[in-house]
C-alpha cells in the first residue's frame, strides 16, 4: 500500500544488489541512522541508556555474531555465555595489562582473541553435526567458565573473583567506568553496532556468505561443489566468535561495569542469545535486531507492568516473567518458525503487492 | 552510461586452459571396484572419456551408474583401482577438491539450496573461481564487489543461455521440477567445468522439457566444448546425444562403444530384456 | 586389598550409584526422543516440577499462594493438613499426565514436522515455562523431599568392608549412601518395567513403531496423538522418580533441573534412541567423573566435575560420531 | 561523434537527420534502454548514433544501396530499431514482418516486397527466412542480431551485426563518414520512409508506403497535440510491423527525442512496465481488457476485508473518478474519500500495473468497451480514444484532454480533414496521407482520389459536440424503408457489452424496423440461475426461460435509450427481439475462426424466424440442424418467443450517453 516502485530501475548491478534496493526503504534506513546518532543522544537519560539502549545495542551484537554461525552458516552453539566471558576477560586484562591504549582497540582486541578460541572449540563441527554440535559448545561453555573461575590470574587475583572495568576515554570522552556520560556510552556502543552491522552486511552478500548458507543448507551437495567445509565451518566460528567478543567486552565495560564470571556469563546466557536468534529470525541481520529487542524490552516492559503498576512483590514477577517469555517462544515457534523477520519480510511484500493477496 | 558487458557468448574465460586436444583422453578409469561394508557396488570397471565427446553411462537400475559418478567427481574413493584426469593419477582427495580442478555435476534427485534464490544458487557454482579473501569481503567496495559484478556478468550469461530470466529472483524452493532441474544445470556449468557429469538430467520430465534439456545439453557441449558425461534411462536421448556409451549391469561393465554397437550387443539387449542373471 | 585399591573401589561404587541416577534421567530423554524424534530439554524441570508438586501435596501447601496474596493481599500459605506419601506420589503422577495431556494439545500438535532445531528450541522454551509455572505454584524456597526412604551411611557395609583391608590399616571401612542404594534398586525396576513395557505390550509396541516413522505408524492406524499422551506421560513419571531421588540427595531447588545439562553426555554415549545406551552411558559418565575427581581433580585445581563430562563425550564423539550403538551414518547424495 | 549536421537551415525532414539532430541537442540524453542480462542497458542519443552509423556504413560496405527493401523480422530489440534508421540512412527502405507469422504468411510479404536484405533477432527467424530463400530471388544478405546457436551457419551471405558493425566502425576510420553524412543530407521528405503490410482481413495484405514526410509530420502533431517532450519514456512492446508502434515508438520517438525502453522478453513486459513506468503509452483494447480482467480474478481470492475496501473504493470511484479528472466540481468530501481511495486502492493498483506516471494513454484499433475504458478513467489515468489507420499514419481523429467520451473517438487530429459521403463511409485527408500500395496501383485508385482524399471504409457521423462516431464497415451499413440509417455492428456491439449478452445479429437493411436476434452467454446467465436457484436441464431451456426474457428486454429498453440520444440512430431503434434456442456456432458456419458474425449464412439459415419477427407472429416452432462436437449431425426444435419493444422518441441533446 504505500510502496510506489512504478519507475525504479536498476541500471548497473552495484545498483541491482545493493542494500535497499527499494527506494523509499533507503530513505527510511537513513532517516532512522539519522534520528539514532543524532537525535537520540540529546534525549537519553540513566535509566533509559541502563535498561534498556545499551543492553539492546550489545545484545543486538552478540545475536549477529549468534546469527552468522546458526542463522547463515547452520551451526547450533550453546556457548555464546562463554565466548561472552572470554571477550570480557581479553578486555579486562588488556585494559589493566595497558592502560594506555584505547578502549576501542582494547574491545577490537578482545574480539580478535574471542575469534581464536571460538575457532578452536570450532574444530569438532567438522566431525559432528546437529544436537552432538550442540552439546560440544556446551562443554566449551562448561570448561571456559570453569577456567575463569579457577585461575585466579585471569581476575588478577582479586579477592572477591569479580573484574571491574576501569576508566577509559575514547577522544577525551569518559565511556567505562561510573561516572561514565549515557549519551557517551549509548553512541560508543552504537557505533560499534553499525561498523559491525555493515560488516555482516558485507560478509553475506557475497562468495562467503553463500559458501556458509550452501553449507547451511545441504553441506554434502556444498562440498561437492567446491565449498571447503573447513574454511567455511571456521571462518563461520571465527566471525561469530570476532562478534560475540565485542559484545562480551562491550557488556562487561559498559554495560555492567563488574562482573562475576559464573553469575554474568551462565548457560543462561548461551539460551538467551539462542532465543534472540530464533525469535528475531534464522538468517537475517535485520531478525538479530528484532530478536535482541524483543527479548531485552518484553522484561523491561513486563517488569514496569508487574512491578510498577500492578504492585506485585519482584520474585512473582520475576517467576511470570519467564513463564511469559518460555510461553512466547513456544507461541513464535509454533505461529511464525522463521522469527519475527520472516512476519517483517511477509508484511513487506504483501505491502507491495497490496491490493492483491499475497 | 554504463559500460557494456563483453557480449561474447564463451564461457571459459576464467579457467586456465588444460593443453589437452579435443578427442585426447581426459579421464580414465581402470579396474575400478567400490563396496559399502560387504555389499560390492562395482567390481574391476574401467572406461576412459575423451574430450569434448558426450559419454553416456547407461544400465539398469542399481547397476552401480551413480555410485561411478561419485567415484569420478571424488565424493567415494574405491577400494581398488586408478583415476588419471589431464594425465595426473588422483590420490585420495575430498570432493571439494576435485571441483577445483573442473569437474562440476548435478544431482539424481535435486540438490539445491533452499534457502537462497535462483540467482544465488547459480551463482555458488562460481566459488571455485572467487579469490578475494576475508578481509576484501569485509571491506566490501572495491576489489570484492568488482570481482563480484563479474562473476555476476558471467552467471547472467548461463541464466540468458538457459533461458530463465523470468525467475531469476524467485526462491528455488517454489520452482516446479522442470525449472529446479534447469537451475541445478546452471549451477553446474557456472563452475565452468572441463567435465559435466549429468546424473538422470531428463528422470521425471515430459517431451516437451526433456527436448529443452536435450537442446542445452547439445548446445553446452557444441558451443563451448564441455565434455559430458551422461547417466540417462532414456534410450532414445542416450542414442541421439551420446558419442559414446558405457553400459553397466551388476556393477559390471557390459558394453563400451557407439551408440550402434551397444544397441546391437547381446549381453546390453539382454540385461534390459530381464535374461536370468548368474550370479558373479 | 590396601586401602588404595578399596578407595578406588569406594569411588567406583559412588560413581556407578550417581551413573544410576544419570541414566534415569537420561531414560526420560530417550523415550520422548525414541517416540517423536524431540530432544526434549525439558525433562530436568520437568523433575523439580514434579518434586515441588509432591512435596507441596504432601506438606499441604496452597498452589500459587504467593500470586493470589499478591492480588487478593490475603496471607494463606498452608491449607492445614498434609497429605500420606503414598497418596501425595499419585497425585503429583496424576499432575504430570494432566501436563502432559495439555502438551500435546496446544503444543506438539502444531509442531508435527517441524525440523528438530525448532523442536530444541520450543522445549526450552517449555522449560523455562515450567520452571515459572513451579516456582509461582509452590515458591521458590528450597525444600526437603523425604518420601521414608532410607537415608544415611550404611553401617553394615562399612564395617564389612573394614574387615577387607589388613587390620594394621587405618582403614575405616567404604561410605556408601544407603539413599543411593535404594536410588539404585529403584532405577533398576523402573528401567527393567520400560524395557518389558517396550518389547512385549502392544502400546509398547506402537511406541517404538512411530519412534521409526510417524507416516508409517499413522498408516497402520496408530493414533499419533495418544502415542504422544503416553509418552509424554512416561516421561512425567521418569521425571518424578529422578525428582524424588535427587531431591532426596540434594533437596528441591532450582539446581535440580541442572541434572538435564549432565543428562546429555549421556545421551552423547549412549545413542539417543537406545534405552540399554542410556543406562550403559550413565554408568561409565558416573565412575568416570568421580575417578576423574578423585584422581585428576587435584593436579588441576579440583571442581572438574561439571565439565570432564562433556569432554569425555566430546572425545568419544570425535571416534564414533553416531554414539554406542547408533549405527554408521552413510550419506547418499 | 559525427559531427554537425549540413542538411542546411530548415528543420531536419527525415529520421537519419533527425538522428544527427538529437545526436547534437540530445547528446547525453538517453535514448533508448534494453532489460539485458538483469539491468537495464542505455545508450545516449550520441552513442545511438554512433551505433546506427557503423550499422549503416557496415551494411553499406555488403551492397546495400539507395531503394533496396530491407526486411525487419523480431520482437522489440534496439538494434532492430537501429536498422530501420540505419537502412534509411542509406536511402533504403525498411520492411518490418510480424515475428510470430508462420513461414508461409512472411514469404507472400517478402515476395511481394521484393527485399533484397533481411535483418532479423535470432536463431529462429535466420531458420525461418533460410527455410524459404528458394522462394524469395531478390534476398541474398542476411544479418542476425543474437549469436545464441549460429556459430556454424554458412556464413557466406549470412552476417552477425557485431561484425557488420566492426566493418562500419573500420570504414569510418578509414575515410570518415563524410559521405555518409551527406547521403543523409540528400535524403527528401517525399522519399519512402517504411513499407507496412496491412494484416489482410479482406483478401491479401497490401504494402502501405509511407513518405518521411507523412511520418515526421503527423508525429510532430501527435506530439503537440499531446505536449509530448523529451522527458517521456515509452515502452516499446508491441509487434514492429504494426503503424502504432512504429509511429509511436519511432517516429515520435526521434521527433520529440524521448527514450524508448525494450522490455527483457515477450514474458517480462508486465514486470518491466512497472520497473520502467512509461509516461506515455499505447495499446489495443485487448491489452487493457487482459490486464482489467487479470486485476478482478486476483481480487476475487482476496481477503473478505481487503475485497469490501475494494469493491467499495471502486465503486466510489466509478462515481467520481471521472469528473475529478476532467477537472469538473466535486463535493469536498467526495473529493477527500476519492484522496483516501488512492492512498488505499487506485495508487497501489497503478503502482502494480506501472501505470503511475503515465500521462497520457491511448486505445485504438478496435471499439473498447464502455464499461473497460471508465475503469481506467476511474483510477485517474488520462485514457483516450483515437481513430486511426496505417494509411493515414495513425492519426485521423483523437479525443483531446478534457473531453472524453466512452463510445466516440473525438474529433479530427491537427491538419486533418474529415467528412461524410452520403453512403455514410468517413473520407478524411491529411498530411499522413499514405504514398500508395506497393505494386498495387488498382487497390490504390480505389482507395485514395486523386485530389488525396482516402475511403476508411468505416462508417460514422459526427455527433452534436463534434466528436466522430464510428458505427460500421461502410459496406455492412444498410437503410432502413423509412431512410434512417441502418448499423447493424454498431447495435450489436451496444448488445454485446452486456455481460448476459453473447453474440447478436440485427437485421433491418431494406426493412421497415430494425430487429434483433440474441444469443446468451451460457456462463453469465448461468451463474445468475444458480444465485436465483432458477433450474434449467439445457441451453435450450434456459435461453427460452420467462426471466431470461424480461433480462434480455431490459437490455434492449437500455440500448434502445442509447440510441434514441443520437437523432442518425434514433431511428434504428431495435422494435422486435428474440432468443436465440441455439448457440451461434463456428463448426455450424454461422461464425468465422475468428468469432465473427456470418451475416448472409445466417440471413438464409434461419430464414423462418426472420420471416416471423416481420410477420408479427409472437413465437414460431423451429426446428435446425445442429452438428455436435463429435461431427455427428442431430436436430433442436423449439418455439422461439418473439417480444415487441416500443420506441422511444428522439430524446438527443443531453450530453453524457445513458448510463
Amino acid at each position: 500500500m504505500l510502496y510506489r516502485e512504478a519507475g525504479d530501475f536498476k541500471t548497473t548491478y552495484r545498483e541491482d544488489n545493493q542494500t535497499f534496493p527499494i527506494k523509499s526503504e533507503r530513505y527510511l534506513f537513513w532517516g532512522a541512522m539519522l534520528i539514532a546518532f543524532c537525535v537520540v543522544p540529546f534525549f537519553v537519560n540513566s535509566y533509559w541508556e541502563k535498561s534498556v539502549l545499551v543492553p539492546l545495542l550489545v545484545w543486538s551484537l552478540v545475536a549477529l555474531g549468534l546469527n552468522i554461525l546458526t542463522g547463515y552458516c547452520g551451526q547450533v552453539s550453546l556457548g555464546t555465555g562463554a565466548f561472552m566471558a572470554v571477550g570480557a576477560f581479553a578486555c579486562y586484562k588488556l585494559m589493566t595489562a595497558f592502560p594506555g591504549m584505547s578502549i576501542f582497540f582494547v574491545v577490537i582486541l578482545s574480539g580478535g582473541v574471542t575469534a581464536l578460541v571460538g575457532m578452536l572449540f570450532g574444530l569438532p563441527s567438522l566431525r559432528i553435526k546437529g544436537f552432538y554440535l550442540a552439546v560440544a559448545t556446551l562443554a566449551a561453555q562448561f570448561f571456559l567458565i570453569w577456567v575463569f573461575n579457577k585461575f585466579a590470574w585471569f581476575y588478577n587475583y582479586s579477592a572477591s573473583g569479580q573484574i571491574t572495568a576501569p576508566e577509559r576515554t575514547v577522544f577525551g570522552i569518559i565511556v567505562t567506568g561510573p561516572n561514565a556520560a549515557p549519551w557517551a556510552t549509548y553512541l560508543f556502543c552504537l557505533t560499534f553496532l553499525f561498523i559491525f552491522a555493515w560488516l555482516a552486511r558485507n560478509l553475506t552478500r557475497g562468495r562467503i556468505g553463500r559458501s556458509w548458507m550452501a553449507i547451511r543448507d545441504m553441506d554434502i551437495a556444498a562440498e561437492i561443489i567446491g565449498v571447503e567445509p573447513l574454511r567455511a565451518k571456521l571462518s563461520a566460528f571465527a566471525m561469530s566468535s570476532f562478534f560475540i567478543g565485542v559484545g562480551g567486552a562491550l557488556f562487561f565495560s559498559v554495560y555492567l561495569g563488574a562482573a562475576e564470571v559464573t553469575e554474568a556469563f551462565g548457560i543462561d546466557k548461551s539460551f538467551l542469545a539462542l532465543f534472540m536468534v530464533i525469535i528475531g529470525g534464522l538468517g537475517s541481520i535485520l531478525g538479530s535486531f528484532l530478536g535482541a529487542a524483543f527479548l531485552v524490552l518484553m522484561p523491561v516492559f513486563l517488569k514496569n507492568l508487574f512491578v510498577g503498576s500492578l504492585g506485585w512483590p519482584t520474585d512473582v514477577a520475576a517467576h511470570i516473567q519467564i513463564m511469559l517469555i518460555g510461553g512466547l517462544i513456544i507461541f513464535f515457534l509454533i505461529v511464525e518458525p522463521h522469527g519475527l523477520a520472516q512476519l517483517w519480510r511477509l508484511t513487506k511484500e504483501k505491502l507491495r503487492l497490496w491490493p492483491f493477496p499475497y | 552510461m554504463n559500460v557494456h558487458m563483453r557480449e561474447d557468448m564463451s564461457l571459459h574465460s576464467m579457467r586456465a586452459d588444460d593443453g589437452i586436444a579435443k578427442g585426447e583422453e581426459l579421464l580414465k578409469v581402470d579396474n575400478i571396484s567400490l563396496s559399502f561394508g560387504g555389499v560390492k557396488a562395482i567390481t574391476d570397471i574401467s572406461f576412459d572419456i575423451r574430450k569434448g565427446e558426450i559419454r553416456a553411462i547407461i544400465g539398469p537400475n542399481g547397476a552401480g551408474k551413480t555410485s561411478m559418478l561419485n567415484v569420478i567427481n571424488g565424493f567415494y574413493y574405491p577400494q581398488e583401482g586408478t583415476i588419471t584426469f589431464r594425465g595426473k593419477r588422483r590420490r585420495r582427495v575430498r570432493p571439494h577438491e576435485t571441483a577445483r580442478e573442473g569437474i562440476a555435476r548435478t544431482f539424481q534427485n535435486i540438490a539445491l539450496f533452499k534457502g537462497m534464490s535462483t540467482l544465488d544458487n547459480i551463482m555458488t557454482g562460481r566459488i571455485t573461481l572467487q579469490k578475494r579473501n576475508m578481509f576484501w569481503h569485509g571491506l566490501w567496495t572495491g576489489p570484492a564487489e568488482r570481482e563480484e559484478i563479474e562473476h555476476r556478468e558471467a552467471v547472467e550469461r548461463i541464466i540468458d543461455f538457459l533461458e530463465i530470466e523470468h525467475i531469476r529472483k524467485t526462491p528455488v524452493g517454489r520452482l516446479p521440477y522442470g525449472l529446479q532441474k534447469r537451475v541445478e544445470l546452471g549451477r553446474a556449468l557456472a563452475a565452468e567445468p572441463a567435465l559435466l557429469l549429468l546424473d538422470e538430467p531428463m528422470a521425471g520430465m515430459n517431451l516437451e522439457e526433456k527436448e529443452d534439456m536435450s537442446r542445452f545439453i547439445l548446445d553446452v557441449n557444441q558451443q563451448y566444448g564441455t565434455t559430458i558425461a551422461l547417466i540417462e534411462h532414456d534410450m532414445g536421448v542416450v542414442m541421439d546425444l551420446s558419442d559414446r556409451v558405457v553400459v553397466l549391469d551388476y556393477g559390471k561393465k557390459i558394453g563400451d562403444g557407439t551408440p550402434d554397437e551397444v544397441r546391437n550387443n547381446q549381453d546390453v539387449i539382454d540385461a534390459y530384456l530381464g535374461v536370468p542373471h548368474e550370479e558373479a | 586389598m590396601s586401602p588404595a585399591i578399596l578407595n578406588f573401589i569406594e569411588t567406583c561404587l559412588n560413581g556407578l550409584m550417581a551413573g544410576v541416577m544419570y541414566s534415569l534421567v537420561a531414560l526420560g530423554f530417550v523415550l520422548i526422543f525414541k517416540a517423536s524424534g524431540i530432544f526434549n530439554f525439558a525433562q530436568g524441570v520437568m523433575a523439580l516440577f514434579a518434586a515441588l508438586t509432591l512435596v507441596g501435596f504432601q506438606t499441604g501447601q496452597v498452589p500459587f499462594s504467593h500470586l493470589i496474596n499478591a492480588i487478593f493481599g490475603t496471607d494463606i500459605h498452608h491449607w492445614g493438613g498434609g497429605m500420606p506419601t503414598i497418596l501425595a506420589i499419585v497425585l503429583a503422577m496424576g499432575v504430570m499426565v494432566l501436563l502432559a495431556f495439555l502438551l500435546e494439545r496446544f503444543v506438539l500438535k502444531y509442531l508435527v514436522n517441524q525440523e528438530p532445531i525448532i523442536l530444541f528450541m520450543a522445549t526450552i522454551g517449555l522449560a523455562y515455562f515450567l520452571e515459572g509455572l513451579g516456582d509461582l505454584m509452590w515458591g521458590a524456597d528450597i525444600k526437603r523431599m523425604d518420601v521414608g526412604l532410607p537415608s544415611g551411611g550404611s553401617f553394615w557395609w562399612e564395617d564389612l568392608t573394614r574387615a577387607w583391608a589388613p587390620a594394621d590399616a587405618d582403614y575405616y571401612g567404604m561410605y556408601i549412601d544407603t539413599l543411593d542404594v535404594s536410588a539404585a534398586i529403584i532405577a533398576a525396576i523402573l528401567v527393567t518395567g520400560l524395557t518389558l513395557f517396550s518389547q512385549y505390550t502392544a502400546t509398547g509396541r506402537a511406541l517404538r513403531a512411530v519412534a521409526d516413522d510417524h507416516q508409517a505408524a499413522l498408516s497402520v492406524g496408530i493414533s499419533l496423538r495418544r502415542i504422544w499422551v503416553i509418552v509424554w506421560s512416561l516421561a512425567g513419571f521418569v521425571a518424578l522418580v529422578a525428582g524424588i531421588l535427587w531431591g532426596a540427595k540434594s533437596g528441591v531447588q532450582f539446581s535440580l533441573s541442572l541434572i538435564a545439562l549432565k543428562a546429555l553426555p549421556v545421551l552423547i554415549l549412549g545413542g539417543f534412541t537406545s534405552i540399554p545406551g542410556a543406562i550403559v552411558g550413565g554408568l561409565i559418565i558416573g565412575v568416570g567423573e568421580k575417578l576423574a575427581e578423585a584422581y585428576v581433580g587435584p593436579l588441576v585445581g579440583g571442581a572438574i566435575e561439571n565439565w570432564f563430562a562433556y569432554m569425555l563425550a566430546l572425545a568419544f564423539l570425535l571416534f564414533r560420531p553416531q554414539g554406542l550403538y547408533g549405527e554408521k551414518i552413510i550419506e547418499r547424495i | 561523434m559525427p559531427s554537425t549536421v549540413q542538411a542546411g537551415a530548415n528543420a531536419p525532414e527525415t529520421f537519419p537527420q533527425y538522428l544527427l539532430l538529437n545526436a547534437e541537442r540530445h547528446a547525453s540524453r538517453t535514448a533508448m534502454r534494453h532489460k539485458d542480462n538483469g539491468i537495464w542497458k542505455s545508450w545516449t542519443w550520441a552513442e545511438m548514433a554512433d551505433e546506427i552509423r557503423a550499422f549503416s556504413m557496415g551494411l553499406a560496405a555488403i551492397g546495400l544501396k539507395k531503394g533496396d527493401k530491407v526486411a525487419i523480422v523480431g520482437h522489440n530489440r534496439p538494434r532492430l530499431y537501429w536498422a530501420f534508421a540505419a537502412v534509411q540512412a542509406l536511402g533504403a527502405v525498411p520492411v518490418p514482418v510480424y515475428a510470430d507469422s508462420v513461414a508461409e504468411e512472411m514469404t507472400y510479404v517478402l515476395d511481394h516486397a521484393g527485399v533484397h536484405f533481411a535483418v532479423c533477432q535470432d536463431q529462429e527467424q535466420v531458420d525461418k527466412l533460410l527455410s524459404i530463400t528458394d522462394k524469395l530471388k531478390d534476398l541474398h544478405q542476411i544479418v542476425y542480431d543474437e549469436t545464441r546457436g549460429l556459430r556454424d551457419y554458412d556464413h557466406t551471405n549470412l552476417h552477425s551485426i557485431d561484425a557488420i558493425e566492426q566493418a562500419g566502425r573500420d570504414l569510418v576510420a578509414e575515410k570518415g563518414d563524410a559521405d555518409w553524412k551527406k547521403g543523409i543530407a540528400d535524403t527528401r521528405g517525399d522519399d519512402i520512409a517504411v513499407m507496412l503490410y496491412t494484416s489482410g482481413t479482406t483478401g491479401k495484405p497490401k504494402g502501405v508506403m509511407l513518405s518521411f514526410d507523412n511520418l515526421v509530420i503527423s508525429a510532430r502533431n501527435g506530439n503537440t497535440f499531446d505536449n509530448l517532450t523529451k522527458d517521456d519514456t515509452v515502452l516499446a512492446y508491441l509487434p514492429l510491423a504494426w503503424v502504432g508502434d512504429h509511429v509511436f515508438t519511432y517516429a515520435q520517438a526521434y521527433v520529440a527525442g524521448y527514450s524508448v525502453c525494450c522490455p527483457e522478453s515477450p514474458e517480462t513486459v508486465d514486470s518491466d512496465r512497472r520497473e520502467i513506468a512509461p509516461s506515455y503509452f499505447f495499446a489495443p483494447p485487448r491489452v487493457f481488457e487482459n490486464l482489467l480482467t487479470a486485476v478482478l480474478v486476483r481480487m476475487e481470492d482476496a481477503g473478505k476485508t481487503k475485497k469490501r475496501m475494494f469493491d467499495y473504493f471502486m465503486a466510489h470511484a466509478r462515481r467520481v473518478g471521472e469528473p475529478i479528472l476532467n477537472g469538473e466540481t466535486v463535493s469536498f468530501a467526495d473529493r477527500f474519500k476519492y484522496w483516501l481511495g488512492e492512498l488505499l486502492v487506485y495508487g497501489p493498483l497503478k503502482n502494480r500495473m506501472g501505470f503511475t506516471r503515465m500521462r497520457v494513454g491511448y486505445t485504438a484499433g478496435e471499439a473498447i468497451g464502455p464499461e473497460i475504458f471508465r475503469f481506467y478513467r476511474s483510477l485517474g489515468l488520462n485514457l483516450k480514444q483515437l481513430y486511426g489507420q496505417t494509411e493515414a499514419s495513425v492519426y485521423i481523429t483523437a479525443q483531446p484532454d478534457g473531453e472524453i467520451r466512452a463510445d466516440t473517438v473525438g474529433r479530427p487530429s491537427p491538419d486533418v480533414e474529415i467528412r461524410i459521403e452520403e453512403s455514410g463511409e468517413v473520407m478524411y485527408r491529411s498530411p499522413g496521407v499514405f504514398v500508395g500500395y506497393y505494386r498495387n496501383d488498382e487497390a490504390t485508385r480505389e482507395t485514395k482520389t486523386n485530389d488525396n482524399w482516402v475511403h476508411t471504409g468505416d462508417a460514422g457521423f459526427f455527433d452534436h459536440e463534434g466528436h466522430l462516431k464510428i458505427i460500421d464497415r461502410a459496406k455492412d451499413v444498410g437503410k432502413l424503408n423509412d431512410g434512417s440509417l441502418f448499423a447493424p455492428k454498431y447495435i450489436e456491439n451496444k448488445l454485446k457489452f452486456f455481460p448476459n449478452v453473447k453474440e447478436a445479429v440485427a437485421f433491418g437493411d431494406g426493412r421497415d424496423f430494425c430487429a434483433v436476434f440474441l444469443n446468451i452467454d451460457l456462463t453469465s446467465v448461468g451463474s445468475w440461475a444458480e444465485r436465483n436457484n432458477v433450474s434449467y436441464a439445457s441451453y435450450q431451456e434456459l435461453a427460452q426461460h420467462a426471466q431470461v426474457y424480461a433480462m434480455m428486454e431490459e437490455h434492449v429498453r437500455q440500448v434502445n435509450e442509447d440510441l434514441a440520444s443520437e437523432e442518425m440512430m434514433a431511428g434504428s431503434q431495435i422494435a422486435r427481439f428474440l432468443v436465440l434456442h441455439k448457440e451461434l456456432d463456428a463448426d455450424d458456419g454461422e461464425l468465422t475462426r475468428t468469432q465473427k458474425v456470418r451475416r448472409s449464412f445466417i440471413a438464409e439459415r434461419y430464414a423462418p424466424l426472420i420471416d416471423a419477427l416481420y410477420d408479427g407472429s409472437t413465437e414460431k416452432y423451429v426446428d435446425t440442424e445442429v452438428t455436435f462436437e463429435d461431427g455427428r449431425k442431430g436436430k433442436i426444435s423449439a418455439t422461439v418467443q418473439i417480444r415487441d419493444m416500443e420506441r422511444l422518441p428522439v430524446t438527443g441533446g443531453h450530453k453524457e450517453a445513458a448510463e
